[in-house]
């Protein structure tokens, strides 16, 4: 039985050693090559980022969810197909993660459970005779397995 | 009559360009108490500062007026020039005709008119103006330094080997403070009990320091350069001069008491020094545990004790001591646990403060360094630091930042990963602050090297359950509610006053803020200070603060003494109150006013008198005199209502 | 100057063409003629980055070492997005040795596979970031040089007043590119001054244009590039200047579904800056490919008599 | 236009500090005010006051620290207690009370200061002549 309306903030998240210094942080620093706990949480990411309005989460917020070994969440987020891989976040970070190879690991993390987030059907054939080759191989490179 | 000279400056055009000094000048030089009117192009240059003092002993001038910038400028320049011509440098006056008349004016016959009333009324000041001489007071080079702490110690042994005498007290039987009780110091995580105990042994055989531990201030009396400390040393039951600190007492004794040392996580003997490195190392008795003094029976101590240092019999002592400053470093407390109800009133075994991890942490603590937990010794696998516990809570405890907790919980979480490898951190806190050299860097080791979790909120809620101890809290960073099954839970409690303080404040009546820390003269230019003169501020008694600060400012405050200390005499400004004995009607209402004890009553003249050397001469007397009476020397009322018919022309 | 390396990348085989014609046009003014190292690959045309490191790498690298097999030391290139990915792989082969070691193992495998003759010269030793890779607007700014560049200038762009468009991949990450300041670049501005062009100082020029979310999800990109072109605008932009094709895409070819989305929204023309270097240089119209635009440059150019 | 005489009691650390500021600054107000320096507000006894009014003053204004900044303590409290005793005293004496005027003006405060003579002088324009003068007492 659920009580809780749509969006609803959720039960109390139990914390443990477990969590935090779990297998899903780990993978993700091994992943993307970067520190997850060096994140001091500025959010110097989220303030730059041209697709933030879009997001449901914010880059900063996605960098903590993982410290925390949030796993579900992240990896449920709209967040992590948003990202657009510009490299502002990347560029500005003030500890010098490379916060979108951390999105790239999300992203290969969700695809790893089989979901594709993009698929050819989705293309008009029309687009797909003009767009550019980065945008075809980066669209089915990032949403897709 | 006196003869009153002016001289009217034109700081070039600053004062010219508005004023007509010349028509000044020949206004000035009509009234009959002028005897003599000039004005001139830079009064305060040498050839300016020549015609002062030439036209003083010309003219045979008694008093003089110049009528120039502001006195903050140049009022010790022209009282200088008059002092050299012979004059009492009292008898020199501004006219403050340029800040306050020429630079803010622009219709020039109104700033002229202006400046004539501004250098009418200096003129009325000066006829009615007594030649002073600075009030000397006596000095008695010998330091009081109250609280034996890090601070206490610095600034005893800075003034100490500068070649004074000190005088330090300790309410404890030992000095050292709460700085004895740390594990490791942050940011370099150097062992407390190393840098401390070196100062502490050379404070306590130093030739110029006289320890008094175990003892405290009861009563102060004077004023600076000229105290009177009456201090009482408490009964310790044990002769220290014979006692040997061989520690069969302590070994013999059969009570058991919880260790304040060590927060309650380990017992001590009812006769004991509180830790091993102590100085003085002498055991006292605890008069309260003791079975003897309980029930009369028992005195195993007693016969234990080769040397028959133990004297059931030995009563506290009041000591005098002669002294010219006091230095206050009477340090900190930590809020009590029992006082937060959130966190579980004190009642949940596994949470502890700061200072009881601190003693879990060290080495030659209750647990040898090993951390284990109240409740059943066993090593917790995942602590929870609460910072602002008390802290930054205006509403409930206290309202102030406890500044030193950030980087002490840092310090801790990382020394508990540093003992337990497999123990996972967590610390609670709504800011990190990290203002500190090497502070900033110490805090990201934490977060990045060691796996501190860091997660930002407040704690809401405490409880046992079962073997563990469940922290409710947030992180307002993901917008989630979080709870965490803990082993052991350390509160960051906030730092608050030292107990008693307000006894020392009554006593020496140095200024408490609201929180009970001692109020520095100015918060910023006078920081080690008191505004009470003769009386220096030092460490955590001030405000929270960590041991660089801490040390620095004891060093401050020792400098303050030392620059009191190498004065021939103290002076003393002479604009200070006086009385006149016939008019006073003995209300007494000066001495309910005055804000520095400076107002006394004389039983045998039956009249109130007035201690020049603490006088500050605000004049808050004088204006309560109902009949006249009290004074203010150069600004009496006579003088004051000259001045006021000169600024209204009449 | 003699011959180049140059990496064209697919792109400019295929759908810009006329950033490579034009390039080839300008290039050949300038005395320098750019040549393919041949045979090249994809670049695998998304910068590398997650743990597919090793495997991303493996395609842009072999690109670099047959370029220093041909006894090249530089290798030009254009498309952003080729830019970017040689860089970094290039860049990582410098700095990660265990990486590099990987990446030469890999290399080694498709030797036996592999369907051409290397030179004599050339040796089968690793591949450690030997070559230097160089954006054509880095070879003008660096070893042509700006200066020189204007001497060359037969038709200076005087009063054409062009928004330079970084986007992303040209600058970032700064570490790796090191082209320019990524928050202060100059390089397109000080191109477009040595053409006697006038730069146009607006905030969005190193804003996100939406990259390959045109694809997915075309209303943000749509968004994007709309707050970019209109901020263009309202600084006084005639026309946008880019380098990158997918950029260009975005910001130029889906200008109809920009104005449908957001009414007011008024075309504005996109260069690549080769086509506004062979303007100046002199390269006749029709050798820059401009009929391939979607939102026709000609009549900027047109309006200062700058072609015909 | 009648120009009203002003008499300022302003304290040593605060006030006159405040005007000195004013002065540095180069800001302009009207000159109907003489300061009096004392060391502090406290020391101005009411008396003083009546005494201003009665010899011709149209306006007293003291000016003392800002509550807690007192150089003295606390004198500025005594201060403010004292004026607000000494207004329904000036209504009784029929002084407006608005002609005796206590500001906090702080040695930053140099505008406050000089905006705060402008004012008052205006006020006082207004208001017209203290009829308390001496001469009307005399005569």
């Amino acid at each position: 039985m659920v009580y809780y309306v749509d969006n609803a903030v959720g039960p109390r998240i139990r914390l443990s050693a477990q969590r935090v210094r779990g297998a899903f942080r780990l993978s993700v620093d091994e992943l993307s090559g970067q520190r997850l706990y060096s994140c001091i949480q500025c959010g110097m990411c989220s303030s730059g980022c041209p697709m933030a309005e879009e997001m449901d989460i914010l880059p900063s917020a996605i960098m903590r969810l993982c410290q925390l070994g949030l796993e579900e969440e992240v990896l449920n987020c709209k967040t992590i197909w948003i990202c657009a891989s510009c490299f502002m976040c990347t560029t500005r970070c003030p500890k010098g993660i490379d916060i979108a190879a951390v999105m790239d690991a999300l992203r290969q993390k969700a695809l790893a459970a089989g979901v594709d987030h993009f698929g050819p059907d989705q293309i008009p054939p029309e687009q797909a005779a003009e767009v550019p080759q980065p945008g075809l191989v980066g669209v089915y490179r990032k949403l897709a397995t | 009559m006196k003869r009153v000279g002016v001289f009217i400056c034109h700081c070039g055009i600053n004062i010219a360009g508005v004023v007509d000094v010349g028509r000044v000048a020949e206004e000035l030089g009509k009234n009959p108490r002028v005897a003599y009117a000039q004005d001139y192009i830079y009064m305060c240059s040498e050839p300016g500062q020549a015609l002062l003092r030439d036209t003083i002993a010309k003219e045979r001038l008694d008093a003089v007026v110049v009528a120039a910038c502001s006195p903050t400028l140049h009022e010790n320049t022209f009282r200088t020039a008059s002092m050299l011509a012979g004059l009492n440098p009292y008898q020199c006056e501004i006219a403050n005709i340029r800040e306050q008349c020429s630079w803010v004016h622009e219709d020039k016959e109104r700033a002229t008119e202006k400046a004539i009333r501004i250098i009418q009324s200096a003129v009325e000041k000066a006829v009615l103006d007594e030649s002073l001489t600075p009030i000397a007071v006596p000095l008695t080079r010998r330091a009081l330094v109250l609280g034996g702490g890090i601070s206490g110690i610095q600034a005893a042994l800075d003034i100490a080997n500068a070649g004074y005498e000190v005088v330090l007290v300790e309410r404890l039987s030992s000095i050292g403070g709460h700085m004895a009780q740390l594990s490791e110091t942050f940011p370099t995580l150097d062992c407390s009990q190393c840098i401390l105990t070196p100062k502490m042994v050379e404070a306590g055989s130093h030739a110029k320091i006289r320890l008094m531990a175990y003892s405290e201030l009861e009563e102060l009396s004077g004023y600076v350069g000229n105290f009177t400390a009456k201090i009482r040393r408490k009964a310790a039951y044990v002769n220290w001069s014979l006692c040997t600190s061989c520690g069969d007492c302590t070994e013999k004794c059969p009570r058991m008491v919880p260790s304040e040392f060590d927060r309650g996580l380990s017992k001590r003997k009812a006769i004991y020094t509180p830790f091993p490195q102590a100085v003085p190392n002498k055991p006292v008795i605890d008069r309260d545990s003791c079975i003897y003094f309980r029930n009369g029976k028992c005195r195993l101590c007693e016969k234990v004790c080769q040397p028959g240092a133990i004297d059931f019999e030995q009563e506290d002592e009041v000591v005098e001591e002669r002294v010219g400053a006091v230095v206050v470093a009477t340090g900190y407390d930590l809020l009590p646990l029992e006082q937060i109800a959130e966190y579980g009133y004190g009642e949940v075994p596994d949470v502890i403060d700061g200072l009881a991890f601190e003693r879990l942490l060290s080495a030659s603590g209750p647990t040898m360094g090993e951390v284990k937990r109240p409740s059943d010794g066993k090593v917790p696998k995942e602590v929870v630091f609460v910072q602002c516990a008390g802290s930054r809570d205006p509403e409930k405890y206290m309202p102030y930042c406890s500044k030193i907790c950030c980087m002490y919980t840092t310090k801790h979480a990382l020394l508990y990963r540093h003992r337990v490898h497999d123990g996972q951190p967590y610390i609670f806190y709504i800011d990190v602050r990290t203002a500190g050299k090497g502070y900033e860097e110490f805090y990201h080791r934490a977060e990045e090297e060691e796996g501190v979790v860091y997660l930002r909120g407040k704690v809401s809620k405490i409880f046992r359950d079962g073997e563990k101890t469940v922290v409710w809290g947030t992180d307002t960073l993901t917008a989630k509610n979080v709870e965490i099954a803990a082993d052991l839970v350390v509160l960051a409690t906030a730092v608050t006053h030292q107990q008693g303080v307000e006894a020392v404040a009554q006593k020496t009546k140095i200024q408490v803020d609201p929180n009970g820390f001692f109020t520095e003269a100015h918060p910023k230019l006078r920081p080690v200070e008191s505004i009470a003169s003769g009386f220096f501020l030092a460490g955590c008694a001030q405000g929270p603060k960590d041991i660089p600060e801490a040390v620095a400012q004891a060093s401050g405050a020792a400098s303050k003494v030392l620059g009191l200390f190498s004065q021939e005499e103290m002076h003393h400004d002479p604009t200070v109150a006086y009385v006149n004995e016939d008019l006073c009607g003995a209300c007494r209402i000066c001495i309910s006013v005055c804000p520095y004890d400076a107002r006394e009553f004389n039983e045998e003249k039956n009249v109130a008198v007035v201690n020049e050397a603490l006088c500050e001469g605000c004049g808050a007397c004088v204006a309560a005199c109902a009949c006249g009476a009290t004074q203010q020397r150069n600004l009496t009322d006579r003088q004051i209502r000259e001045m006021i018919n000169a600024s209204v022309g009449v | 100057m003699g011959s180049v390396a140059y990496y064209p990348g697919c792109t400019l085989k295929d759908r810009s063409l006329q950033l490579d014609q034009s390039a080839r046009a300008t290039a050949e003014k300038l005395g320098a003629e750019l040549v393919e190292v041949q045979p090249w690959t994809c670049c695998g045309a998304v910068p590398p980055s997650s743990q597919e490191r090793v495997m991303n790498l493996v395609a842009p690298v072999r690109i670099l070492k047959r370029t220093r097999d041909a006894g090249e030391t530089i290798l030009v290139t254009l498309c952003d997005f080729c830019y970017n990915v040689l860089k970094r792989a290039n860049y990582r082969m410098r700095k990660d040795a265990v990486l590099c070691t990987r990446v030469n193992a890999y290399l080694k495998e498709d030797e036996p596979l592999r369907d051409y003759e290397p030179p004599p010269s050339a040796s089968s030793a690793e591949y450690r970031g030997e070559v230097r890779v160089l954006h054509y607007l880095e070879y003008l700014r660096d070893e042509i040089g700006y200066a020189a560049l204007a001497e060359r200038v037969e038709r200076p762009l005087q009063g054409l007043r062009i928004a330079p468009y970084y986007g992303c991949v040209m600058l970032r990450p700064k570490k790796e590119i090191e082209l320019d300041d990524p928050e202060n670049p100059r390089i397109m501005e000080d191109f477009l001054l040595a053409l006697s062009a006038e730069p146009v100082a607006y905030p969005y020029r190193n804003e996100c244009c939406g990259s390959f979310l045109s694809v997915s999800s075309s209303d943000s990109s749509a968004r994007l590039c709309h707050e970019i072109l209109a901020s263009a605008q309202k600084h006084g932009a005639q026309a946008l200047m880019v380098s990158c094709p997918l950029c260009h895409y975005n910001l130029e070819a889906r200008q109809d579904e920009i104005a449908k989305a957001f009414p007011g929204f008024e075309k504005i023309p996109v260069f690549y800056f080769t086509q506004l270097l062979g303007v100046a240089l002199g390269v006749d119209a029709s050798a820059l490919g401009f009929e391939r635009h979607r939102v026709d440059c000609r009549p900027v150019l047109a309006q200062k008599d700058f072609v015909a | 236009m009648f120009e009203p005489k002003i008499v300022c009691f302003v304290c040593k650390w605060c006030t006159s500090a405040g005007a000195d500021l004013a002065g540095t600054s180069r800001l302009k107000y009207a000159p109907n005010g003489i300061n009096l320096r004392f060391m502090c507000s406290s020391r101005v006894d009411p008396e003083h006051v009546i005494w201003a009014f009665r010899q011709g003053a149209d306006g007293v204004l003291i000016g003392g620290c800002h509550p807690g900044d007192c150089h003295y303590q606390d004198g500025n409290y005594r201060t403010q207690a004292r004026v607000a005793l000494l207004h329904p005293l000036l209504e009784n004496f029929g002084i407006d009370p608005e002609r005796l005027r206590l500001e906090w003006i702080s040695a930053a405060e140099g505008k406050k200061f000089a905006e705060v003579m402008d004012e008052f002088t205006e006020q006082l324009r207004l208001k017209g002549p203290c009829r308390l003068a001496v001469k009307e007492m005399v005569g």
